[in-house]
């Protein structure tokens, strides 16, 4: 490894994942930029390279190839899990470790030792959601919205599966497309199935096209929905539409933490828009290639890997992980998460549910 | 003898209009069918109906006997019926020499021989001889589209030609061609016609040419056919004058 | 064949054969990718370049061939059974889309064609118990040919090379025999083929069963090359960078597909430094290239070689011809 | 009235005019003959500014106006009916000869003009409504010289009007052109049916190769043996 | 049968979005005989004019609307014309077509770079409350979408097949050689035709944004669905695209009620092939006449 450590960043910068990108991207160089300028890694400075998958697996195949071809130490990213899915195997053939931010279930299933999360998988998050249902809620049905791709899909799964442990029925099981705008047969339908609750999972402005259409049809069930739904886009897109949406969230800028409080105001300083939860992910990976490297003294991946099984890292450690969060045998993470409602357009923390 | 083109009370309506009205006639083996009349009377439509380019409203067409009905253009082709059309109808983007084997590849061998064959399916020599005689030989390697007026309407007749057909149907052939040249595609019709028994039905409204190469003419009006007989006949014949020839 | 075509087809070949050794892991790929789409736009390029029948469905094809080859090799069939069958049902495919043709042209036929392939995705993503759904299927085996392993890219790049000059060899020879003419035809002016006995049915269907065979060729490689397919591969998008292909490099000329697919496989790697400006800077390409040669680059070039060749155009000599 | 100096011209490269000059008198009536791809619709073409000229030069009226643009060719009452099918298929007769008019500034005339047009033309009338395209060939040749006529020219390039049209309809079109002369049109028109356009002609001219041939009185040419034989198909009909 | 009553009620004002969008298709088709693959992008970019207008240069809304409908014109009018049609125009359609998929990305590609990635809200021009008719909410932006889209389409037809212009932009389209001999100014009526499609652009951009929501990407989905609208409708009558858009509007949402959810966007698909199997010219379209 000469002078520098390579940091290779295969993401989604064009195509349908595009947005989500580019707060992946915006803040992984944010972070990059600090830890270079507080001196490096191991006194080395950090290149970072982006790589596009145009959210295309095929693509992103490719790409996780020649940024190995390129000598990349760790590779960050993508978020599609489809794409992850798909060249996840390439990094693992070649020994490079991939801290992607997927969150579809099957990513951590699959044995792969050199895979790792920066934030929940589907099936940590929505057995906190459904508890909360079944619990709190005391819901007996619930009618779904989900987008037919494989976030929503595996999110949809998860969910469904989990609602079967405790005996919640489904009255109502709608797909619909990325890029739809037309919700009003979805919501048609998700009103005539007269369910306790309606959960919704889909991309930010699909959500909002939905709960726009919601509210002009006068539904009055009550809305879940897990991180994106209670998103600050779909806010911003649907206003008053999403007041009264509730639901769980791992990660959020709005989180009552200070180094995520701090990190919002850093980011939006710089690139003069609000980071999602994309956002964070990115951030924290980078603060944790720093801890881990530094923490081996060699910028070795096979060293890297082996050290973050099974690894906490706390804000004391290193603050720029923002919270305590500990890695898996299987790459899986844990940390807090929250339940969060929307009122008068603003995304409130109703309660911390603590790691699992 | 059965006739080699038999029409049969074959009628064609567009709408209101009856542009071919129960037209019946024969061709035999050896004529030469001249077909006139004024414009829009309904000979190209007629054309149509025989060729299989249009479905006959009414009636019935025989080729040597046989039905036709339903056929398309390119059984009938393969019957041995060619044609020519009014307006010009050449493959603008391949050369002379490649609208001309074109034209007479489809009858030579199989759908298979075809593909592992000759690329000229053997026929550049005829294709050469043919373009000659069209006095298109300069021209050869030109691309079809890039010719005159006048030379595409005889490339369109000497494609009708290169399947050696026994039934031609020419839709007027002379328009904008030159005299010389007309009158040499005049002997090479009728040379056609005495060495190789070819029949020939031909829209014209060049009478000098109709009635020095017709050995029977039936003049359509309406979509009726009002006269019929050989050209010194119909030549005089008040309806025929007062229809379509004038004063 | 000239005795200088002959010597650049070799000059080619060898290059192709030499050019890999040069390269990293993933250039090999990005070769064989170029290969492999190269023969996806040959079969267009007959479809739409010489028989004039617009087709958006490419990408479909290819996808019909990935998915049965990945299917049959994944459930233990030996590989040429499987590509052969993929290449085989695409003909057959092709042949039924073909029907559609036969009564529209043109812009309605290019819809037809693209609500096909808009209709072949949906297919395969929904109907997860075959295909795996949007998650589609990973891990697709590459041919093991006479006990030699293809699993090295160099190794599977000559592979796909072999396929190539094969399916490139068998295209030369149907456009060169009286087929091509026919095709040729069809496009130009069916209601004069179809009056000198051109059976405008049997070759519509033909000229699209072979397009798709390609296409389904081109696939199953793809599947292989990639080892892993998804509905989203297959996409209406992929159909139009296979369009692209065809037109920028010259529809209706031999080497077109081939130097259009170069072009836009290679794109992406001279694009890549400008970052998220390579689309834009892709897309102006595209148009600046279409403005200034509408007809592709091989248009182009032989538009240039008819300029050199400044000719007096020998007309009718009545004159003399009349002494 | 109109005169062409050594026009060189053709087709991308393809040089087709090799030096093309004639003259033609005001109110007379000039017809083109010559062998198919001899050159005449391009010399047509060269006038009324739809062909690049290399070299030479176009008058009118002894004004220069090589290479002007058609648009500016009708302003200077100068129209044009090429050879071929040239209509608006999808439009109804009625509008496709409302079009012919468009570049007049009198457009009440024009409507006049049609009606009168169609008078002369019945089949015009009958079928104002239908779309030009299911017209045939004579019928849409007709709409065509119809087209023609609304303007009031002063000079028309007619190329081979009589294709298609019956003996009736040709009679008309060529009386319709002598009457036009008449009135002091001058007319240059393309024919191969020689004989008679020829017949009713003031001048002949001969083009080969992009050159002019022959240039004479139309009823001289008619007697020139020379020209039967090549042209007129003479020399068969005598053997 | 409430339910019922509901999808279709939604279907038309849906339906009438895509109409509106299927316009300009039909338009092009006949009055130059070009296709706009870009016509998708054409719609998204307006609403970012506006939005440039009143977020970056403190503009008040009306004039932020004035100033984008004048680039509309300028730059998917004029400019579109100049740059890409008048040198493909003799070429055919397909290098048209390769041209304006090509326009489409840049266009998309430039918001997104220039502008952002996110959708933004966008202002409404009409109320959306909701009305209730028989049981079914629908609003008044709905409703004032519809008329517009009705009003636009007789407007054009009027204007195409009562006019001299309109009837000489249509003789441009079907043989420009003629009417230059016959002294239409070709070259104006082209511009004609892409200058109303800028202002036809630029409407459906500001009626649709609202509800969409403006983003770069609303042209792909949008694109399609205006073509296919267009073509089921009739690709050479105006009407035709209201026809289409509507019922496109209509079938998408009972299909995706009583179908089925993951296949709802194959109907439409369907009925194209099927419309155009057995009716090719559309709905409401002219058959060609005759072809020999
Ligand atoms: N568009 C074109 N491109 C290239 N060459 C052309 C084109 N049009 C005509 N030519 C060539 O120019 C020559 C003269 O053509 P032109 O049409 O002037 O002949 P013409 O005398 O009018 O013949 P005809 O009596 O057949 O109408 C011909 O050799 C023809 O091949
Ligand atoms: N597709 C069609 N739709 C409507 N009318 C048609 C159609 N085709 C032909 N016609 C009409 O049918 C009549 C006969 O046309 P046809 O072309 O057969 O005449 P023709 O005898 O060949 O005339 P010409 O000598 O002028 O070529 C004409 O009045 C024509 O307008
Ligand atoms: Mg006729
Ligand atoms: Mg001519």
């Amino acid at each position: 490894w000469a002078d520098t450590i390579k940091i290779a960043n295969v993401i989604e910068l064009s195509g349908a994942g595009a947005t989500v990108g580019s707060n992946w991207r915006d803040a992984l160089k944010l972070a990059f930029e600090e830890i270079n300028a507080a001196g490096g890694i191991l006194g080395e400075q950090v290149e970072v390279t982006d790589y596009d998958t145009q959210t295309d697996p095929t693509i992103s195949r490719a790409m996780v190839q020649k940024a190995i071809d390129d000598g990349a130490y760790v590779i960050m990213g993508p978020i599609y899990s489809g794409s992850v899915k798909v060249n996840m195997m390439v990094a693992q053939q070649n020994g490079v470790p991939q801290l992607t931010g997927a969150e579809a279930p099957f990513i951590t299933d699959m044995g792969n030792p050199y895979i790792f999360r920066t934030s929940f998988g589907a099936q940590q998050s929505m057995p906190k959601l459904v508890k909360y249902l079944a619990d709190e809620m005391k819901v007996k049905s619930v009618a779904i919205a989900w987008v037919n791709d494989d976030f929503g899909k595996g999110g949809r799964d998860s969910f469904v599966a989990e609602l079967g442990k405790h005996g919640i029925t489904v009255t109502a099981d709608v797909s619909s497309e990325v890029g739809q705008a037309d919700f009003a047969a979805d919501v048609i339908k998700l009103k005539s199935s007269n369910a306790d609750a309606i959960f919704a999972y889909l991309h930010e402005e699909e959500s909002a096209r939905l709960l726009k259409e919601i509210r002009k049809q006068g539904v009055t069930q009550p809305i879940f929905g897990e991180t994106t739904l209670m998103n600050q886009k779909v806010v911003d897109l649907a206003g008053e539409a999403v007041n009264g949406v509730r639901g769980h969230v791992g990660l959020t800028a709005n989180a009552p933490i200070p180094g995520v409080e701090e990190f919002a105001k850093k980011f939006e300083a710089k690139y003069n828009y609000k980071p999602d939860h994309n956002a964070i992910k990115a951030y924290m990976g980078a603060y944790v290639v720093k801890h881990v490297t530094t923490k081996n003294g060699k910028v070795d991946p096979q060293a890297f890997a082996d050290a973050l099984h099974g690894l906490t890292i706390t804000p004391a450690d290193e603050p720029g992980i923002l919270m305590e969060t500990s890695w898996d045998d299987k790459g899986e993470v844990n940390r807090d998460s929250f339940l969060v409602e929307v009122k008068d357009g603003k995304q409130t923390v109703v309660s911390t549910l603590p790691k699992l | 003898m059965t006739p080699v083109l038999s029409v049969r009370n074959v009628s064609k309506s567009f709408g209101g209009l009856r542009a071919v009205d129960n037209v019946s006639f024969d061709v035999h083996q050896g004529e030469i069918l001249g077909l006139i009349g004024p414009n829009g009377s309904g000979k190209s439509t007629l054309f149509n109906c025989v060729l299989g380019q249009l479905p006959a409203s009414t009636g019935s067409v025989l080729v040597d006997g046989q039905d036709v009905a339903g056929k398309r253009p390119c059984d009938l082709n393969k019957l041995g019926v060619g044609r020519t059309f009014q307006m010009l109808q050449v493959f603008p983007d391949m050369t002379v020499l490649d609208n001309i084997i074109l034209a007479g590849q489809e009858h030579k061998g199989t759908m298979l021989s075809r593909l592992f064959g000759k690329p000229d399916a053997g026929l550049t020599a005829e294709a050469l001889r043919m373009i000659d005689f069209f006095r298109l030989g300069h021209q050869t390697y030109e691309k079809a589209g890039s010719l005159s007026y006048g030379q595409q309407k005889l490339l369109d007749a000497a494609m009708a030609f290169m399947a050696g057909p026994k039934l031609v149907m020419l839709d007027e052939p002379a328009g904008g061609v030159n005299l010389t040249m007309l009158a040499d595609l005049k002997e090479r019709l009728k040379a056609f016609n005495q060495e190789r028994g070819a029949t020939f039905v031909v829209i014209e409204h060049n009478m000098e040419f109709v009635m020095s190469l017709c050995t029977r003419i039936i003049v359509l009006a309406n979509g009726r056919i009002i006269a019929q007989g050989d050209p010194e006949t119909v030549r005089n014949d008040p309806t025929v004058i007062e229809a379509y020839l004038g004063g | 064949m000239s005795k200088h075509t002959l010597l650049t087809l070799v000059a080619g070949l060898a290059i192709l054969i030499l050019l890999p050794f040069t390269q990293s892991n993933y250039g090999v790929f990005v070769l064989s990718s170029w290969l492999v789409y190269s023969i996806s736009a040959m079969g267009l390029n007959l479809t739409l370049g010489y028989a004039g029948q617009v087709s958006l469905a490419q990408a479909s094809f290819m996808g019909i061939g990935a998915y049965m080859t990945a299917l049959m090799t994944m459930a233990g069939v030996p590989w040429p059974i499987a590509m052969v069958a993929a290449t085989v049902l695409c003909f057959v495919i092709g042949f039924l889309l073909g029907y559609p043709a036969l009564r529209v042209q043109h812009h309605f036929l290019a819809f037809i064609t693209l609500a096909f392939n808009a209709l072949v995705v949906l297919a395969l993503r929904n109907e997860e118990w075959l295909t795996g759904g949007t998650y589609g299927i990973v891990g697709i085996p590459r041919p093991e040919i006479l006990g030699l392993p293809t699993q090295k890219p160099l190794a599977f790049y000559f592979f796909v090379l072999a396929l190539f000059v094969l399916m490139a060899a068998a295209l030369y020879g149907i456009i060169r025999s009286p087929w091509g003419r026919a095709f040729k035809a069809l496009r130009e002016n069916p209601i004069r083929a179809n009056s000198l006995g051109v059976d405008i049915r049997k070759t519509t269907l033909l000229a699209f069963a072979i397009g798709s065979s390609y296409g389904g060729l081109a696939g199953s490689l793809l599947a292989q090359l990639t080892q892993f397919i998804d509905p989203h591969s297959f996409g209406l998008t992929i159909s139009l960078k296979v369009l692209l292909m065809v037109i920028v490099g010259g529809a209706g000329f031999f080497f077109g597909p081939i130097l259009g697919a170069l072009l836009i496989v290679l794109a992406p790697e001279f694009l890549r430094f400008t970052e998220g400006y390579y689309l834009m800077i892709y897309a102006t390409l595209v148009i600046v290239l279409m403005v200034f040669c509408p007809t592709g680059l091989l248009g182009l070039v032989e538009r240039a070689r008819t300029a050199l060749k400044i000719r007096q155009k020998p007309n009718a000599t009545t004159w003399e011809a009349g002494r | 009235m109109l005169e062409l100096k050594q026009v060189y011209g053709g087709y991308g490269k393809m040089t087709i005019l090799n030096g093309t000059s004639f003259k033609i008198d005001k109110g007379t009536i000039t017809t083109v003959i010559g062998p198919n791809g001899a050159g005449k619709s391009t010399v047509f073409k060269a006038i009324f500014g739809l062909l690049k000229i290399r070299s030479g030069n176009v008058l009118l009226n002894g004004e220069d106006v090589t290479a002007l643009p058609p648009a500016k060719m009708l302003a200077k009452g100068v129209t044009y009916v090429p050879q071929g099918r040239n209509l608006f298929p999808m439009l109804s007769v009625r509008h496709n000869l409302e079009i012919g008019g468009i570049s007049s500034t009198d457009q009440a005339q024009i409507a006049r003009r049609i009606d009168e047009v169609m008078e002369q033309f019945p089949i015009l009338k009958e079928k104002a409504k239908e779309q030009a395209i299911t017209l045939s060939g004579g019928q849409q040749k007709q709409l065509e010289i119809a087209r023609a006529l609304l303007l009031n020219p002063s000079l028309i390039l007619v190329d081979e009007p009589s294709i298609g049209l019956s003996p009736q309809m040709i009679n008309e079109t060529f009386r319709t052109l002598l009457r036009l002369r008449d009135e002091g049109v001058t007319i240059l028109m393309v024919e191969q049916n020689a004989k008679a356009a020829l017949a009713m002609s003031d001048y002949g001219l001969v083009l080969e190769q992009g050159r002019t041939r022959m240039y004479d009185r139309a009823d001289e040419l008619l007697a020139d043996p020379r020209v039967g034989q090549l042209f007129l198909g003479a020399h068969l009909e005598e053997a | 049968m409430n339910t019922f009553f509901q999808l279709f009620v939604s279907g038309l004002a849906t339906g009438s979005i895509y109409a509106l969008a299927a316009i300009g298709f039909t338009l092009l088709w006949q009055a130059s005989q070009t296709i706009n693959f870009a016509q998708g992008e054409f719609i998204m970019l307006p609403a970012f004019f506006v939005l440039a207008g009143t977020q970056f240069l403190g503009l008040s809304f009306p004039v932020a609307m004035a100033i984008a409908l004048a680039l509309s014109l300028l730059l998917l009018g004029f400019g579109f014309k100049r740059i890409i049609i008048d040198p493909l125009l003799p070429h055919g359609v397909l290098p048209i077509v390769i041209a304006t998929m090509a326009l489409g990305i840049l266009t998309k590609e430039g918001v997104k770079q220039f502008y952002t990635a996110e959708a933004l809200p966008f202002p409404a021009l009409f109320s959306d409350r909701t009305l209730n008719i028989l049981g079914a909410a629908i609003s008044v932006q709905d409703i004032a979408v519809l008329l517009i889209a009705l009003g636009a389409v007789a407007l054009l037809q009027l204007f195409l097949n009562g006019t001299k212009i309109g009837r000489c932009m249509q003789a441009t389209a079907q043989n420009p050689q003629v009417a230059e001999i016959l002294g239409v100014p070709v070259k104006r009526m082209i511009l004609y035709t892409f200058l109303i499609n800028g202002a036809l652009a630029f409407l459906a951009s500001i009626l649709i944004s609202p509800i969409y929501l403006a983003k770069f990407s609303n042209g792909e989905t949008l694109g399609l669905i205006a073509f296919i609208a267009a073509i089921v409708g009739g690709f050479n009558q105006i009407r035709g695209a209201l026809a289409g858009g509507l019922l496109i509007g209509v079938i998408d949402n009972l299909s995706a009620a009583y179908i089925s959810a993951s296949y709802r966007s194959a109907v439409p698909l369907i009925l194209l092939i099927i419309i155009i199997l057995v009716r090719p010219q559309g709905l409401l379209g002219k058959a060609e006449g005759r072809t020999v």
